[in-house]
């Protein structure tokens, strides 16, 4: 069944509006700031008002206007698409409030360019989530690329401006050289750009061509940070932490795999990926960064550079997981994209909250800090349980759809990967919390005494956390979306 | 008198007579110059719109000029692609008049009737030489724009005299070659009405005389629309001229030749005779090729923004020679929707480049620090422009490439498609530096050190065809599938 | 030998063109290369008017002795066309020739103004000027 | 560079040579450019226009459209070298400001002028029949006001047809030729459709109207030629200046 309804549309241009009140009221912080609030609850209030549709096995479709021959801007919501939407829409709020409290406190200049490119940051991201071809996703993710530039080199300074550099470079780079032709390419063959239930190629032989394209697309969205293509994630966490928290660890990253979903499952068509074999290729690729990009982890000391490898290893994971091309891998990585991201969230939030707080980056540094931020510490237990993979954390029940998915597909060496990289994720994140909790005074570099962030960077993390838990005993939430879709595949 | 007949020779005559009128009235008061200007090109611009209507619901159309039938006399000849770039020059055309207005005030006070003069005569030329039918009058008309444009570019300053000299010789010689390459076909033909020459060619296709008018006509029009390797002039020219100029010219000229070629190549000679005589190693592809690599990699080396633009523009041009010598349909689509894409995203390019210059009075790269500030608004028009020559979506130049691109793909010119993306991406690390200039302030100084910039915005008659371009870059983007469907397919169509 | 007895006028023009084409691209004196565009053009236009010669023929104006303010007589007038040379490339070449003034009225002005910014036509000095 | 020129003019005229072995002989008056249009003009322009020079005739009217684009480009020249001289406040170098003439040069001068002009004015009008028309007329009328200008000295001359009236008069006469084409518009034809005028003009059909709208068309012409001249040599000799110069 598919429904035409402006909702989409709505939920998206919530907050490319909003820009416009945030740009104009410079003076004024409280309006300026009031303005994303709303625009952040109207967003996700629209998104949860499409939910009951979608999990009626519904879908939602507008076309817009039609761009090239056969190929519209058009929307469409399914299952993926919504699980995306809900997880991005609902941390723009708890990300508000931090962020209000973050930039405020460190005293940040440009503000307003700051919420104004946010903003218009989410209305891509849910471009990217509601698309209902190629072309319309291309579109949204190369305004993700521009649109966060600003962001990542807020701080103008040399390090900023490096870190920004490389952030197009690499995003415009391989979208521009690999993932335009691929999709040109793709075109040409098949005439049509929509993602089908099965895939789009079905029919059509590629011959040696097909795991050139394959490759093609998954380096292509750079965003993914697929190694070697990964050096712009770390490199974009000069960034102040709010764009740090949402989006890289949530939106512009998980847009980057959420294309490479969007590409194996709607436009190659998983069974005819397992049929022509490119099952391994696809696992392969991303089951190496998976375990490069965790080992890399443990040598980082600044914290936000720790999370981002870590994001890396998490983001590989979900392609491996959708790569399998079984069903319960697909479930499981689609879901992970949820799960991962309140889990990654949360850890940024905390690493937020302590910069804030006593201005400290490096884990060195961290020694002893649990007595006097408990509450942060707490929350970054919880997350870094959630991205370990370890009850009671909804990142558990993600990993063990893939673990199964991997089983499924017969791909032992695939669970191995699976279980080490998480033995490696225990390795990187919990010595910090153990450090910070139960280390002895004389080591301690903290007093006793409690002092915690201001409150606007407490909530959201505390929130957060929370949900991660909330997703272990509610899995369903999720997992039910995800396989409406898959009863539309 | 029946307007809606008359009406593709009123987009001709409305310029033509306010040109002179212009001049009369600002002999007696200056101030009149420009409003009349305006008035003109708006007029204009309704006139363009109303024949590309009327193109759109009746096909094309033939007019008769002085009655005589054809090919005895001279005819217009109206059809989807000439009424699209008529109106695409309009436009441009339309902008420009407008953005005039300051600069020219305080460049030449004394001269204003005669600019104007000329800058709507140049429009006359270039509307004439998309609506004409006649391959002989198409070289008065490209004398007319040469010579306007030689006296509009040579008005620059000390260097601009030399550099536009150049160009009169180069251009000169383009459009003799062009000349002697009509008198070839006229030998042959013995006709000069490019429909009727289309059908005596088949039978002389053989002739050695007409492959060599070919030749001659190709090659003047490659150097009025420096094609490489006789792009050298351009740069100079271009640059050196003042921005008013500079926003006319190269948008407009290059374009327009370039669906001089169009015109000639597809419907003069026609495809099959066009591909028949280059296949095998001699390619113009190959051509293309290397010019959008020379001017991707001069662009490059550039420190200042207008010398930077003109060499992008070499490598444009290489973009539309590439796409109509693919052979297939879709390259060919890309070369005409560039043709407008193009004209439109340099005018945007330009019109801020000289919002910035008239406040800033320089367009090197090392100036623009804390422009974003400064300026905001016409630093987001040069950004909406700077997107549409990278290829971002959803500017218009997304989709020129997605079609060439596309066209490089199913001919098997996989060097031509390599190529287009190395120039976006080439592009791309051309705009931002300007970008990470603009917003971010030069590499050197610290943000919270420098000087506090007030807003300080280009006048609005500058400003507002500045914005009115970037936001046609996007509207262009957007209706793609209509431009193709309604005007691009109805050509594109009949000949493959 | 057809292409030199029978042709030879378009190869002499051919070859006139190609001095002025020469004069153009390689002479550094701003004046020769100007001098080389004249040279250049006239032989188009030699070329022209030669297309336009019939052997036996007179200038393109008929000799009628009708009156021509009853133009309707005209109509019955039976008119050889052999007798009268080809005027079309006549007309095409007043174009080119005005065409041919202009240009050089222009380059001649653009000359006097380089003239006064560098106080040389010499191309070659220019350009050492221009790159200092 | 200078090898590199030869090579490639070479190129080009061995090029254009290759294409010469393919033409028809010279003089053939069965070549299809003496043969296909030019047979059409030749036996049907007088019954189409009653103009028996047959140059004229498509000078004027089959290809009048290009005829009044030559005459824009004549504008053009005239306007575009004032637009760039004008204004210019640096002197070329050292020409004498006193004129020096003897009373030879103009009392010759004097006596040639008004034969010249005199003799301008039958070109002009003669074109209908006669080789001759509005460029040939306009052009010896431009020549003798420079005889003018050279006897006399520049400023002598500018005082007969001041500069404004230059460009006055040649802007009106690229406006008599585009309107007379514009009229015809109104009158119901298409573009320099003179036969539109047939209703208007007394005492005449389609074809005489041609023939007078040609007339017409010509008069133009040689205002703007004449008054151009004029004006491209007083600015080229004056550099701008438009004080005494050569």
């Amino acid at each position: 069944m598919v429904i035409q309804s402006f909702t989409p549309l709505f939920a998206m241009l919530s907050s490319l509006v909003a820009v416009f009140p945030i740009t104009l009221l410079k003076q004024s912080e409280n309006r300026r700031e009031m303005w994303t609030f709303i625009a952040a609850i109207i967003k996700f209030a629209l998104v949860i008002s499409m939910v009951p549709i979608i999990l009626g096995g519904q879908t939602i479709e507008l076309t817009l206007v039609s761009l090239i021959p056969n190929v519209p801007l058009k929307l469409r919501v399914d299952g993926f698409g919504m699980v995306f939407a809900l997880v991005a829409s609902s941390l723009w709020i708890v990300t508000s409030i931090y962020s209000i409290g973050y930039m405020r406190k460190s005293k940040e200049h440009a503000q307003s360019r700051f919420f104004a490119c946010f903003a218009l940051a989410l209305f891509a991201t849910l471009g990217v989530a509601f698309s209902a071809n190629l072309l319309t996703m291309y579109i949204f993710y190369e305004i993700l690329s521009l649109s966060t530039y600003p962001l990542v080199a807020h701080h103008q300074d040399k390090e900023a401006k490096i870190g920004g550099r490389k952030y197009l470079t690499y995003l415009l780079g391989t979208s521009i050289g690999l993932a335009l032709p691929a999709m040109l390419i793709i075109y040409n063959i098949t005439g049509t750009l929509d993602f089908g239930p099965n895939g789009i190629m079905a029919g059509h032989e590629l011959g040696k061509l097909l795991p050139v394209l394959v490759l093609m697309f998954m380096y292509g969205f750079g965003k993914a940070g697929l190694m070697p293509l990964h050096a712009w994630l770390p490199g974009a966490m000069v960034a102040p932490t709010p764009v740090s928290s949402l989006l890289h660890a949530v939106a512009v990253v998980k847009v980057g795999v959420f294309c490479v979903i969007r590409v194996i499952t709607g436009i190659f068509g998983a069974n005819y990926l397992t049929l022509h074999g490119m099952v391994p290729l696809i696992c392969y690729v991303a089951g190496f960064t998976v375990i490069t990009a965790s080992l890399m982890a443990l040598y980082q000391d600044n914290l936000k550079r720790r999370l981002a490898f870590s994001t890396i290893g998490q983001l590989a994971y979900i392609i491996m997981g959708v790569g399998l091309c079984s069903y319960l891998g697909i479930v499981g990585g689609v879901a992970h994209i949820a799960m991962h991201a309140f889990g990654k969230i949360t850890l940024f939030f905390c690493a937020g909250a302590i910069y804030v707080a006593t201005g400290k980056k490096y884990i060195s540094q961290m020694v002893g800090i649990g007595k006097r931020m408990p509450i942060t510490m707490a929350a970054f237990f919880i997350g870094s349980l959630s991205v370990i993979g370890f009850p009671p954390t909804g990142g558990l029940v993600s990993k063990l759809y893939m673990l199964r998915g991997a089983l499924q597909a017969d791909m032992i060496p695939i669970v191995v990967i699976y279980l080490v990289s998480s033995f490696l994720n225990a390795c990187y994140f919990l010595p910090i919390v153990y450090k910070a909790f139960f280390c002895t005074d004389s080591e301690s570099q903290y007093e006793d005494k409690i002092n915690e962030a201001p409150l606007a960077c407490i909530i959201p993390p505390v929130i957060t956390a929370c949900v991660t838990i909330a997703l272990f005993i509610y899995p369903n939430l999720v997992i039910n979306l995800v396989e409406s879709a898959m009863g539309v595949l | 008198m029946n307007i809606a007949a008359q009406l593709p020779v009123i987009v001709l005559v409305l310029p033509l007579l306010s040109a002179f009128a212009v001049t009369l009235v600002s002999l007696f008061n200056k101030k009149l110059a420009w409003p009349l200007t305006v008035l003109t090109m708006t007029a204009t611009f309704l006139a363009t719109t109303g024949t590309l209507c009327s193109v759109i619901h009746n096909g094309a159309i033939r007019y008769r000029v002085a009655n005589w039938a054809p090919p005895f006399g001279i005819e217009l000849v109206i059809d989807h692609l000439s009424a699209l770039v008529a109106v695409v020059i309009s436009i441009v055309a339309l902008l420009v008049a407008i953005f005039a207005k300051e600069t020219i005030q305080k460049d030449i006070p004394n001269r204003v009737g005669q600019f104007y003069t000329l800058f709507i005569l140049c429009t006359v030329g270039l509307l004439g030489e998309t609506l004409t039918g006649d391959a002989f009058n198409l070289y008065v008309l490209i004398e007319i724009t040469s010579l306007t444009s030689y006296a509009l570019l040579a008005f620059g300053g000390s260097r601009a005299y030399f550099s536009t000299f150049n160009y009169l010789i180069l251009g000169t010689i383009g459009a003799c070659l062009y000349l002697l390459g009509v008198g070839y076909l006229y030998i042959k033909t013995g006709s000069l009405n490019m429909i009727d020459i289309a059908t005596l060619i088949p039978a002389l296709s053989g002739s050695s005389a007409i492959f060599t008018a070919f030749i001659l006509i190709l090659v003047g029009l490659w150097i009025k629309m420096a094609f490489f390797p006789f792009h050298g002039w351009l740069p100079n020219a271009y640059t050196h001229a003042t921005s008013t100029v500079s926003a006319f010219a190269a948008p407009l000229m290059t374009k327009v030749t370039v669906y001089m070629s169009i015109r000639l190549m597809y419907f003069v000679f026609g495809p099959d005779y066009a591909f028949s005589q280059f296949t095998g190693p001699v390619n113009i592809v190959w051509l293309a090729v290397i010019a959008i690599l020379v001017g991707s990699y001069y662009a490059l080396v550039q420190t200042d923004i207008k010398r930077m633009l003109t060499y992008i523009i070499i490598a444009e041009v290489g973009y539309m020679v590439g796409g109509m010598w693919l052979g297939n349909a879709i390259g060919l689509t890309g070369t005409i929707y560039h043709i407008a894409a193009d004209a439109i995203m340099t005018a945007c390019l330009f019109l801020a480049l000289g919002s910035i210059a008239y406040k800033l009075g320089s367009t090197k790269i090392s100036d623009m620090a804390g422009i974003f500030k400064k300026m905001p608004v016409t630093f987001c028009a040069f950004l909406v422009g700077a997107a549409g020559m990278i290829g971002i979506p959803p500017t218009a130049g997304f989709f020129s490439k997605w079609f060439l691109i596309s066209g490089g793909i199913q001919a098997g010119q996989w060097a031509f498609v390599v190529a287009l993306l190395v120039s976006s991406l080439v592009n791309a690390i051309l705009f931002f530096r300007i970008i990470e200039v603009g917003f971010f302030g030069a590499d050197d100084e610290d943000e919270h050190d420098a000087v506090v910039v007030q807003r300080n915005e280009a006048p609005l008659s500058m400003l507002l065809p500045t914005v009115t371009a970037a936001a046609l870059v996007i509207l262009l983007g957007l209706s793609t599938s209509k431009v193709t469907s309604l005007l691009i397919e109805n050509i594109v169509g009949s000949l493959f | 030998m057809n292409l030199i007895i029978a042709k030879f006028n378009y190869v002499l023009y051919i070859v006139l063109m190609m001095m002025g084409l020469w004069a153009m691209i390689a002479k550094s004196n701003l004046i020769k290369k100007v001098v080389g565009l004249g040279i250049f053009q006239t032989a188009i236009i030699l070329f022209y008017i030669s297309i336009s010669v019939k052997k036996g023929a007179n200038i393109p104006i008929i000799h009628h002795h009708v009156d021509p303010n009853h133009a309707a007589d005209a109509a019955h007038m039976v008119i050889d066309a052999a007798k009268y040379a080809n005027p079309l490339p006549h007309v095409l070449m007043l174009t080119a020739i005005v065409v041919g003034v202009a240009t050089l009225g222009l380059a001649l002005t653009i000359i006097q103004h380089i003239y006064q910014e560098h106080h040389t036509i010499e191309e070659d000095e220019i350009l050492e000027q221009l790159n200092q | 560079m200078k090898k590199l020129a030869a090579v490639m003019v070479m190129i080009t005229g061995l090029c254009l040579i290759a294409g010469v072995g393919d033409f028809p002989n010279w003089g053939d008056p069965n070549s299809p450019a003496n043969s296909y249009l030019s047979t059409y003009y030749l036996t049907n322009a007088i019954s189409d226009t009653a103009v028996p020079n047959i140059v004229t005739a498509i000078l004027a009217d089959y290809r009048g459209y290009d005829t009044m684009f030559e005459t824009v480009v004549v504008f053009v020249a005239g306007l575009g070298i004032l637009f760039l001289l004008r204004g210019t406040k640096k002197k070329l170098g050292d020409h004498p400001t006193a004129f020096p003439s003897s009373s030879i040069v103009r009392t010759a001068c004097r006596i040639m002028i008004p034969m010249m002009q005199l003799f301008a004015l039958y070109v002009v009008a003669h074109g209908h029949h006669s080789p001759g028309g509005g460029f040939q007329g306009g052009v010896i009328l431009g020549a003798s006001v420079i005889l003018l200008a050279i006897s006399e000295g520049l400023s002598d001359g500018l005082k007969r047809i001041t500069l404004k009236n230059t460009i006055k008069w040649s802007a009106i006469g690229v406006l008599i030729y585009s309107g007379i084409g514009t009229f015809s518009m109104l009158l119901g034809g298409n573009f320099l459709d003179y036969s539109a005028w047939a209703p208007i003009l007394p005492a005449t059909d389609a074809v005489m109207a041609r023939s007078h709208g040609m007339l017409g068309v010509e008069i133009g012409v040689a205002l703007t030629v004449m008054t151009v001249m004029f004006s491209i040599y007083a600015d080229l000799a004056s550099h701008g200046q438009m004080d005494e110069g050569l």
